[in-house]
């Protein structure tokens, strides 16, 4: 990474530093005891929902650990610290991955002010989901006014056809993926919704492990076709029920899935360039 | 259906409209595009054509404190600062600069992450060549600037 | 020398004559002029059109691009011919060949003016009919031989749009024939003849009968368009369907020579048009302004256009960029219209003027018929196959019949008059 | 195995070629005059009439996901041009404003103006070239010439604003770059006065010509629910009665400061479609005049930190751009990079309605609606 840049980093948390006071709730909060704070924030401490912090996406677990991490680091260097989450919570299996890589990233991550957290989500319709499939409804959430919900892969269709046939949400924005290569549950795989009738957008993410296969919204709104054959195209995702579940932007013969985070960004290049020009790399 | 689109209908009143407009475009003044090489368009002050770097006018120093910020900016790298610390004034020098506008695609962020208003984009638009190689600007051609082919025939 | 002046003084075409070095000397003439015409339409075409698009069009070979076509033609010549692999290679030699045949054929009966045909036979516009439909048969040649999808689908819409109307295009022109039957009692189909009886009625078809006369002008007119495959019927080579239609799979000289044919195609029908409705080659108000005056006024009118042409080259090329590399296109245009004043100056000569008249009437008007052509070219969207043949089948054949009819009646109305009368009676 | 070999043997084999089938197997594209761009559509006709299609896409396929994935949160911005070139603008639009949403800025009054003034600019010259290539699929050689020579005005706005033409990169992340230069304002409203006459001159040579309604009118007709259904949105929404336009819905920059109605068709058809597009671009006219006339004073960036780094997390925005919903989708792990970027193209999902619409009609029908979808095939295929 450049030298230069450095101080422009440097400078970005001096110039706040208001917002450190705000730090170390969220970080006693959270990341020191995982299953303890699962109470404070949820409200019935099941297993599942204990689960939760670490299972969710980093997006979530990062902001959570990294203010953890970075004043207890304080001593030891962060790439060091990272790992330490990952023994002492063996249940959480993407939040040590995840911090991993966001402390690993820059050299030495300035201790940054807090991250927005997601609140808890409050309205009539969660409520009545989660009635409906308890801790099947891992974490619903709101964040940056933007409500989502995580569900368990097992009820994904059951709540995605709720939302389409009995909640209104009749149009689907788009279907999508983000691989998260150090996780247990490798893929995430996210329905966006959005209910003409309550002019509303929510998220319903659901996470699956390498090979397993998604369950296809085509049956419930035909334009998920052509977006579950990206996201097949590009994550190697299968969907089930999908009518045509066909590479769609890359060639049939085309071989790995260029968005899973393992796939290089020259590397089907380079495999070309050895193969047909006989050298070692093109650029 | 009522007499007065019957008789539109009849009369192709809609035909004739549009043969209107059309015949009334075939005045020669009412050609807008140029007889490109020899009328040029006007460009804007703000275009981003082919890079330049400025040089001190009155000494024919570099502007370039060899910063290495439009490289950092640039999205396609293309971007390469070679600098070597002069032992004298312990000041960054540049040794080498080569742009590769064959990738470029003249966003215009080296432009703007530049503090010494060394490296600018001209306005100048026209930068075919006959090779590949031409294309890798090197200090020399970035700091003669763009030079235009003049038009003949 | 005894030829030159037998034809001189012959007030018959040469074929009527049997005059046959003249007949042949004219059949090279009339295939030189066409193929002239077409490389000026060409021009002319991407002109106008560009112009009612706002643009310069050809502007780079020759004065305002005036050698473009011939560029073109060059281009055409020189290029690769390809035949491809698929292509039953006898047929697809042999349609662009056919094509042009039948486009350059009908030509031989078209009266340029009174002694400026080929020949006259008696079935004159049978004969032109006849051949023209033959060029359905090329297209189809053409499209199934290139073995191609596009091509394919090309040649059956272009047989299915020429086939459906040809019946009202054939029509139209019965009507025509009808009113030539007027005052001389015997109509005619010699395409000489139909012009003969427009000049003895004193008033073109179009008027005849009116609004009669002009609706089947109308009918051939819109039929005429479908026959030739312009816009906005230009179905069986629409651009942004069948990418080129029949002959998507030509390219070179042999696409060279469907173009040739398609524009001769379009000379051809509207020579017709101009034969049947608008007095071929009798000068406008013939019936009305008439008398030696009048005469010798109009005889001047073909010099006076070649001079105001030969003036627009001189004034443009005053007018051309004073740039040093425009030198010899300023020369050149300076030049052409030096040529075209001296060409004015022999059309001033008293023989040349009187014998010159017919033509240049006949050019006009045919002008005419091509400015519009690429004029709603430039206009019209395309319609759809199935719409073409909705207007073809269900409006223009029921509307060319009643027009054929009504016309018919109009024209016994006072045997009719008298039969009743003695029914009545 | 040669082509001609091949027919030749599947002559001899089964007596038959595809010449003897009842169905037509035709291949349009992906280099085809009306398939905007390199788009290609198989066919399966009988006679002209389609029985179904299938679309084979991804030729200009660049990855711009996953660069997005390889560069920082700024460098990224000009990528986003190069999906729906013809609307480049909105395209940075869209993602400058979910970046920001990332951040937790907002931009100030001043840029969100200045943001409306260009993407309105960008929707005018979209509808401009799709009326443009529309009606030269349907054979109307000429609104097309007319169509650029209005749109060349607005280019030579951008190109006067941000220095580019096409791809402008006008929008950072916080607000804009670039300063308005001297008579932004008054070129904008000249601009108004110019395009309002222009659009009636669009609509004598297209509205009423009976060509063009025959041609359009009932062709490619899908329901307000059909729509919603196929994730169809934009004008293809409207056109089919539906009144949704996420700048009314969801307010994005300073669009809640205008007063501008949504058009909407009544029968889904390729004319209603072009009907609200047309009126689209007059309501366009309308935002930027009430826009242009009014640009706040104060700054025109957001304070951002030089080097991006957005706290970690997830967020979906989009905007209405000239084709529809444009959604970004981004994830981040809190580095200078994204760690996701999800492109919702509206070119790509309307596609998809393509079969529905054509089933049944002629391949003449397949061009029209290929243009009244309005794809951009570098967005299609990213």
């Amino acid at each position: 990474m450049p030298d230069e840049l450095h101080p422009i980093g440097a400078s970005s948390p001096a110039e706040k530093p208001a917002d450190e006071k705000a730090a170390p709730a969220t970080a006693s909060a959270s990341p020191a005891a995982e299953p303890p704070a699962a109470p404070t924030e949820a409200k019935p401490a099941t297993p599942e929902v204990a689960k939760q912090p670490a299972a969710e996406k980093p997006g979530d677990a990062a902001p959570a650990a990294k203010p953890g991490v970075t004043p207890a680091a304080k001593p030891i260097p962060p790439a060091a610290g990272a790992p330490k989450p990952a023994v002492a919570a063996p249940a959480g299996g993407a939040k040590p991955a995840a911090a991993a890589g966001v402390a690993a990233k820059p050299p030495a991550a300035p201790p940054k002010p807090p991250a927005p957290k997601p609140d808890p989500w409050q309205s009539p319709l969660v409520d009545k989901l989660r009635q409906a499939y308890g801790s099947g409804l891992r974490e619903a959430s709101t964040y940056m006014k933007q409500n989502y919900m995580v569900v368990d892969k097992s009820i994904a269709s059951d709540v995605l056809r709720d939302l389409c046939k009995q909640e209104q949400f009749d149009y689907c924005v788009d279907v999508t993926a983000v691989h998260y290569p150090k996780r247990d549950e490798q893929f995430d795989i996210v329905w966006i919704l959005y209910s003409f009738a309550l002019n509303q957008r929510i998220r319903v993410k659901t996470q699956i492990k390498e090979g397993e296969p998604a369950p296809s919204a085509v049956p419930l709104w035909p334009t998920a076709n052509w977006l579950e054959r990206e996201v097949y195209d590009m994550f190697g995702i299968h969907f089930t029920g999908h009518p045509d579940l066909r590479r769609i932007l890359m060639p049939d013969d085309w071989k790995g899935h260029p968005l899973r985070k393992d796939y290089g960004l020259t590397q089907q290049d380079d495999q070309w360039v050895k193969n047909n020009l006989g050298i070692e790399s093109g650029q | 259906m009522s007499l007065a689109p019957l008789l539109r209908k009849i009369f192709l009143v809609d035909l004739l409209k549009g043969l209107k407009v059309t015949l009334k475009y075939q005045a020669p003044k009412e050609i807008v595009t140029e007889q490109y090489p020899l009328e040029r368009p006007a460009i804007a002050e703000r275009f981003r054509g082919q890079p330049r770097m400025n040089v001190n006018p009155e000494t024919g120093e570099p502007l370039c404190i060899a910063c290495g910020l439009c490289a950092l900016a640039c999205p396609e790298k293309l971007i390469t600062v070679g600098s070597e610390r002069n032992p004298e004034t312990k000041k960054k020098e540049l040794t080498a600069f080569s742009y590769d506008i064959s990738r470029c695609m003249f966003c215009g962020l080296c432009e703007e992450a530049c503090p010494s208003d060394a490296l600018e984009l001209s306005q100048d638009f026209e930068m075919a060549t006959y090779s590949r190689d031409e294309l890798l600007l090197n200090r020399e051609r970035l700091e003669k600037g763009p030079e235009p082919t003049e038009y003949k025939r | 020398m005894d030829a030159l002046t037998n034809y001189l003084h012959s007030s018959v075409t040469p074929g009527e004559a049997g005059d046959l070095l003249w007949a042949t000397i004219y059949v090279i003439l009339v295939v030189t002029a066409i193929s002239l015409a077409v490389l000026s339409m060409n021009w002319l075409e991407r002109k106008i059109l560009a112009h009612i698009q706002i643009r310069y069009g050809p502007m780079r070979v020759g004065p305002h691009g005036l050698l473009q076509p011939f560029a073109d033609a060059i281009k055409l010549l020189v290029k690769e011919d390809i035949i491809p692999e698929g292509a039953d290679k006898l047929v697809f030699w042999l349609a662009p060949v056919a094509v042009v045949m039948t486009a350059f054929t009908t030509f031989l009966v078209v009266p340029f003016g009174r002694t400026h045909a080929v020949t006259d036979i008696n079935i004159g516009i049978l004969f032109m009919l006849g051949i023209s439909s033959l060029s359905v048969l090329s297209i189809i040649m053409g499209g199934w031989a290139s073995n191609s999808h596009y091509p394919l689908m090309g040649a059956l819409r272009s047989s299915a749009q020429m086939v459906s109307y040809e019946v009202p295009m054939a029509m139209a022109i019965v009507c025509a024939i009808l009113m030539s039957s007027l005052k001389t009692g015997t109509g005619t189909l010699s395409m000489i003849g139909i012009v003969e009886s427009q000049a003895a009625q004193g008033r073109w078809f179009i008027f005849s009968f009116f609004p009669l006369g002009f609706l089947a002008f109308a009918i051939f007119a819109i039929a005429m368009i479908a026959e030739t495959n312009r816009a906005p019927f230009d179905l069986p080579e629409a651009e942004s369907e069948l990418v080129a239609g029949f002959h998507t799979e030509y390219s070179g000289f042999r696409w060279s020579l469907f173009f040739l044919a398609e524009y001769a195609g379009m000379l051809a029908v509207s020579s017709i048009a101009v034969t049947m409705w608008l007095g071929g080659w009798l000068r406008p108000f013939s019936g009305t302004l008439n008398g030696k005056t009048w005469d010798l006024a109009f005889s001047f009118l073909p010099a006076l256009t070649v001079f105001v042409l030969a003036g627009g080259c001189l004034l443009g090329a005053l007018r051309m960029p004073k740039h040093p590399s425009f030198k010899i296109q300023t020369a050149g245009l300076a030049g052409f219209g030096l040529v075209l004043g001296a060409v004015g100056l022999v059309l001033l000569a008293p023989g040349v003027r009187e014998r010159v008249q017919d033509m240049y009437w006949f050019a006009v008007k045919v002008a005419v018929f091509m400015y519009l052509y690429i004029w709603y070219r430039g206009t019209f969207p395309r319609y759809r196959f199935d719409q073409l043949m909705k207007i073809g089948w269900k409006v223009l054949l029921p509307l060319s019949l009643a027009v054929l009819i009504l016309t018919a009646l109009v024209g016994i109305r006072q045997e009719l008059a008298t039969a009743l009368m003695g029914v009545l009676r | 195995m040669s082509e001609s070999k091949f027919y030749e043997t599947q002559w001899q084999e089964t007596g038959k070629t595809f010449l003897d089938s009842s169905e037509l197997v035709l291949n349009m594209g992906p280099q085809h005059p009306s398939t905007h761009g390199v788009l290609r559509v198989i066919l399966k006709l009988d006679g002209e009439k389609v029985l179904g299609t299938d679309c084979v896409i991804g030729y200009l396929h660049r990855g711009v996901e996953k660069i997005a994935e390889n560069r920082t949160y700024v460098q990224f911005n000009p990528y986003v041009d190069r999906m729906d070139y013809v609307a480049a603008v909105s395209n940075g639009l869209g993602y400058c404003e979910a970046v920001e949403k990332l951040l937790g800025v907002e931009a100030p009054d001043r840029a969100n103006y200045i943001r409306v003034i260009l993407t309105e600019l960008n929707r005018l010259a979209s509808h401009q070239v799709w009326l443009g290539t529309h009606a030269l699929d349907i054979g109307a050689l000429t609104p097309l010439f007319y169509c650029f020579r209005d749109r060349e005005e607005i280019l030579k706005i951008f190109e006067k604003y941000c220095g580019a033409r096409l791809t402008t990169h006008a929008f950072r992340i916080g607000g804009c770059q670039y300063e308005i230069y001297e008579g932004f304002a008054k070129e904008v409203l000249d601009y108004c006065d110019f395009v309002l006459p222009k659009i009636d001159e669009y609509e004598e040579l297209l509205t009423t010509n009976r060509i063009w309604v025959e041609r359009t009118k009932g062709v490619g007709v899908l329901t307000g629910a059909e729509c919603i259904a196929l994730g169809a949105t934009g004008p293809v929404l409207r056109g089919s009665g539906v009144k949704w336009d996420l700048r009314k819905a969801q307010p994005y920059a300073a669009y809640d400061k205008f007063e501008f109605d949504i058009p909407i068709g009544k029968n889904g058809d390729t004319y209603d479609r072009y009907l609200v597009r047309i009126q689209e671009m007059r309501q366009s006219v309308r935002i930027l005049r009430q826009a242009a006339s009014g640009i706040p004073e104060g700054p025109i960036i957001a304070k951002v930190p030089k080097v991006l780094r957005p706290p970690a997390g997830e967020v979906y925005h989009s905007i209405e751009a000239p084709k529809g919903e444009l959604g970004y989708f981004i994830v981040s792990d809190g580095s200078t990079q994204p760690y996701r970027v999800r492109v919702r193209p509206p070119s790509f999902v309307n596609l998809q309605a393509l079969d529905k619409m054509v089933r049944g009609w002629l391949v003449a029908d397949v061009v029209a609606v290929i243009g009244t979808l309005d794809i951009v095939l570098g967005e299609v295929d990213r």
